[in-house]
């Protein structure tokens, strides 16, 4: 018998601090997966947000940079401009990257800066206890949107991907979701691609992962993941918003 | 050579190959001739979206071991707090420029400085001090900003240059050196990609409070070791002189005017100039309160250096203040006229 | 010929999270009536029908399944 | 002997050029200079200055509340700034533009028609560097030579292709005072 599933070495062998059925944990196994298999651990930096995923860097077996709340992209354009052959991305949550970060992050995407940004949009502030965040679903409840999100006080669920898909300086927009093993898989594939359209120099790329926050949500991971498919999918709806190679294949 | 192009040529020579800033008036010529020269010089040069994102850019350039920079005037110096506190907590290196202009909200764009406290208290949330120089001559500026970023690598410290309007706007002759040999420590800090080596983590997030009282003693000891080696001071006729003059930056320029005038006047007045703000010169003014009979501090604001000079008398001599705020600038023979009535006032 | 397969799973990482059984086509993980050091009841394998599909160290949150095949 | 002068025009003069190029030379010549320029919130077309102190010692302060040379280019800077010349000063007004007279009796007037002279010569454009030329003719306080000998490095890299008809309107200002005298 062969291994064919294991544990990917730049995961520290630590267990780590997220809730039961948390997708942090998914998209960090991913992204350490990618690192091995990519060969990028001698040149490849991250750039944890504020928030849940701050700790990042205990799990990390790379470089990792912390960042105030929502500078990532600020921070990671610095160190690609001092080091334009490393490869850099932000990990950022709802909060970091569609909130207080809305400006670093649009203006990096516009500048087609040559990061990536993974971003986690679970629909909440998690790490903070559970508060609305600018993606959050309308009628959600929250612990500051008590009567439910509505679109007259609180607005709406906020599109960043979308918006930053209409940007020339991004050259990769792509929304994924964890929801079961196969779209697991399509998020792994896609942050693969947004660091190859990095390292080929093509512009910023992003990738928006629906991800659940069984916690916050007051769910089982069970109902969480299902509540991901069945209602958030239908909010954000997933595949790739743009892509520069599509493009040139045509 | 302009204030802000003397800024600009030191950095460079300094070795510093990223900056990263905002517009605001009055220090628009930094950023200006910064993109003309660091293309150059094979740099980088990028202006941000903001303050806030411009300070954070130079995070990352810090990070990657590289001399980066940012310049901002007063409203602008306060959205780069947040990326000040950061800088300190993660212990990178950074040089900052304060062209203080009148305020506080927008204020005007005159000479000003009512940022001192701002400066030489961190200005940003916790537990950290940053070394602040106020140069007073072109010449000075262009010294000590390229000196700047060798304390900032040698401290592992954001350093801040206050200057102000005037400093920035002024034409003065200089002699361009080039950086002298200082020794800097390798960095072994900085994150370019674990190849053949661990992995590094730079964070400020200390959860347990026990380590994070460790750090701040930490960072504190570094502080200490900062106030002992970093004062810097002029004086000015102060040997024999019964009243001793305060002031830094713009303002010490015009009361070393004024004290030449008294002096022809046969007042016995000198002038103590800080260079650094802090660490305050504490030491040389302890000194001065040994002999002379009256302190005098002059500011272009309301008084806020006179807390430190307070502190460092310690009621010894008493301190008077004269502030003209808001970007008024003073000429010499106002402060001289000040002088004199303090002088028949206290029949020194 | 149906591929034979083997998980190891450990327990020490597990939170009982259940998302592999959720997942798993073959009934063949459980939780087991033991507690592990953090108080969750860990996923255990249950009976003899896995195949390899590696469908629940994909699903897994805490990388703690190791998938064999052959 | 510190000497401080404020040259004030409209933005678009070219005022704050003849000043730098004024306290350029007279650093040439050895001395301590400050120049400070300083405008209004508008880029064209507002009150435009520079202060320039030349001094055989360190200068305390860049700023002139009381200059002892003033050069006006327009109407509105002579309102401003009449009332701050030291008395005895020299005040040198570009007539061509400032229609109204400094009401002060304790003070030189001394006038210069700069655009007419220019526009019989170089061109209006060059009226800022015409009346540097008569400021020099008259006060003496550099040498005429030293703004033309290095002309082309004052005016940098990119402008140098305008170094002749900057020293024809800098010769045409202080002709017009040597010829006179």
């Amino acid at each position: 018998m062969k291994i064919v599933y294991t544990r990917p070495k730049c995961l520290k062998p630590v267990p780590n601090h997220y809730c039961p059925g948390c997708g942090h944990s998914i998209i960090h196994r991913l992204i350490c997966e990618l690192v091995d298999e990519m060969n990028m651990r001698g040149r490849i930096i991250c750039i944890p947000p504020a928030g849940c995923a701050v700790l990042a860097y205990n799990y990390f077996d790379f470089d990792v940079c912390e960042s105030a709340h929502g500078r990532g992209c600020a921070i990671a354009t610095g160190f690609k401009r001092a080091q334009p052959d490393r490869i850099i991305f932000t990990y950022q949550g709802d909060g970091d990257m569609a909130a207080i970060g809305t400006a670093e992050t649009l203006h990096a995407a516009n500048r087609g800066e040559k990061i990536t940004s993974i971003f986690v949009n679970n629909a909440v502030y998690g790490m903070t206890g559970g508060q609305m965040a600018p993606t959050t679903m309308i009628g959600q409840k929250t612990t500051t949107s008590p009567y439910g999100r509505r679109t007259e006080v609180e607005g709406y669920p906020l599109k960043i991907t979308e918006l930053i898909a209409t940007l020339p300086g991004a050259a990769y927009v792509v929304r994924t979701s964890l929801a079961n093993p196969a779209k697991i898989r399509e998020t792994k594939k896609a942050i693969k691609k947004a660091f190859e359209v990095q390292m080929a120099g093509a512009g910023y790329s992003l990738v928006e992962v629906l991800s659940p926050c069984p916690t916050n949500w007051k769910v089982s991971p069970r109902e969480a993941f299902a509540y991901l498919e069945e209602k958030m999918e239908k909010e954000y709806p997933i595949g790739v918003m743009k892509d520069y190679t599509a493009k040139k294949d045509k | 050579m302009k204030g802000t192009d003397a800024l600009g040529e030191a950095a460079i020579r300094a070795g510093c190959r990223c900056y990263f800033g905002y517009p605001i008036t009055p220090q628009n010529e930094v950023p200006e001739y910064m993109s003309r020269r660091m293309q150059e010089v094979g740099g980088v040069f990028l202006q941000g979206e903001s303050e806030i994102a411009s300070i954070n850019m130079v995070l990352g350039a810090a990070a990657s071991g590289m001399r980066a920079m940012t310049s901002s005037s007063s409203p602008g110096i306060s959205l780069k707090q947040e990326g000040l506190s950061f800088l300190a907590a993660l212990e990178l290196p950074a040089v900052i420029v304060n062209i203080n202009r009148g305020g506080p909200g927008l204020g005007n764009i005159a000479p000003s400085q009512g940022d001192y406290y701002q400066a030489t208290r961190g200005g940003g949330h916790g537990d950290y001090r940053m070394p602040v120089y106020a140069p007073a001559y072109v010449q000075e500026l262009y010294d000590i900003t390229m000196k700047s970023f060798d304390v900032a690598d040698l401290y592992r410290t954001p350093v801040m240059i206050l200057g102000d309007g005037m400093m920035g706007q002024i034409v003065e002759p200089i002699y361009l050196h080039e950086r002298p040999d200082v020794e800097i420590p390798p960095k072994d800090y900085i994150l370019d990609g674990a190849e053949n080596r661990p992995s590094r983590i730079i964070k400020s997030l200390i959860l347990d409070p026990v380590e994070m009282e460790e750090h701040n003693w930490k960072l504190k000891r570094k502080y200490d070791l900062m106030a002992h080696e970093l004062p810097e001071w002029e004086e000015f006729m102060t040997n024999d002189a019964k009243l001793t003059i305060i002031a830094y930056g713009t303002a010490a320029r015009i009361a070393k005017g004024a004290v030449k005038r008294a002096r022809s006047e046969g007042l016995k007045v000198g002038l103590l100039r800080p260079i650094t703000l802090w660490p305050f010169p504490e030491e040389a003014i302890r000194n001065l309160a040994k002999k002379t009979k009256l302190f005098l501090v002059f500011e272009m604001s309301t008084g806020q250096m006179i807390d430190d000079v307070r502190l460092a008398v310690e009621g010894k001599v008493p301190c008077e203040f004269y502030g003209r705020p808001g970007g008024v600038v003073p000429i010499p023979q106002e402060i001289a006229r000040i002088i004199e009535r303090y002088w028949l006032q206290k029949e020194l | 010929m149906a591929a034979k397969g083997k998980i190891t799973i450990n327990q020490g990482l597990c939170k009982a999270c259940e998302l592999c059984l959720t997942v798993c086509p073959d009934e063949a993980i459980r939780l087991s009536e033991g507690l592990n050091e953090k108080g969750y009841h860990p996923a255990e394998t249950a009976k003899d029908s896995c195949k390899g599909c590696a469908l629940c160290a994909v699903m897994c949150p805490e990388a703690a399944i190791e998938v064999c095949r052959g | 002997m510190l000497q401080k002068t404020i040259m004030s025009g409209i933005g678009g003069q070219g005022i704050l050029f003849s000043g730098l190029a004024f306290a350029w030379a007279a650093m040439l010549e050895g001395h301590h200079v400050t120049y400070l320029p300083s405008y209004g919130a508008e880029m064209r077309g507002g009150i435009t200055s520079c202060t320039i102190a030349i001094s055989d010692e360190e200068i305390a302060s860049p700023v002139a509340s009381s200059p002892d040379y003033l050069v006006i280019m327009d109407n509105l800077s002579l309102q401003r700034l009449q009332n701050q010349t030291v008395s005895g000063g020299q005040v040198f007004i570009n007539t061509s533009i400032v229609t109204t007279r400094p009401v002060r009796g304790d003070i030189e007037v001394v006038d210069v028609p700069v655009n007419e002279l220019a526009i019989r010569t170089v061109g209006e454009r060059y009226a800022n560097m015409v009346m540097l030329g008569a400021f020099v003719s008259r006060t003496r306080l550099i040498k005429i030579s030293t703004l033309i000998d290095n002309m082309e490095e004052i005016l940098g890299k990119g402008k140098s292709r305008f170094k002749d008809k900057n020293i024809d309107a800098l010769r045409t200002g202080y002709d017009f005072f040597s010829r006179e005298t």
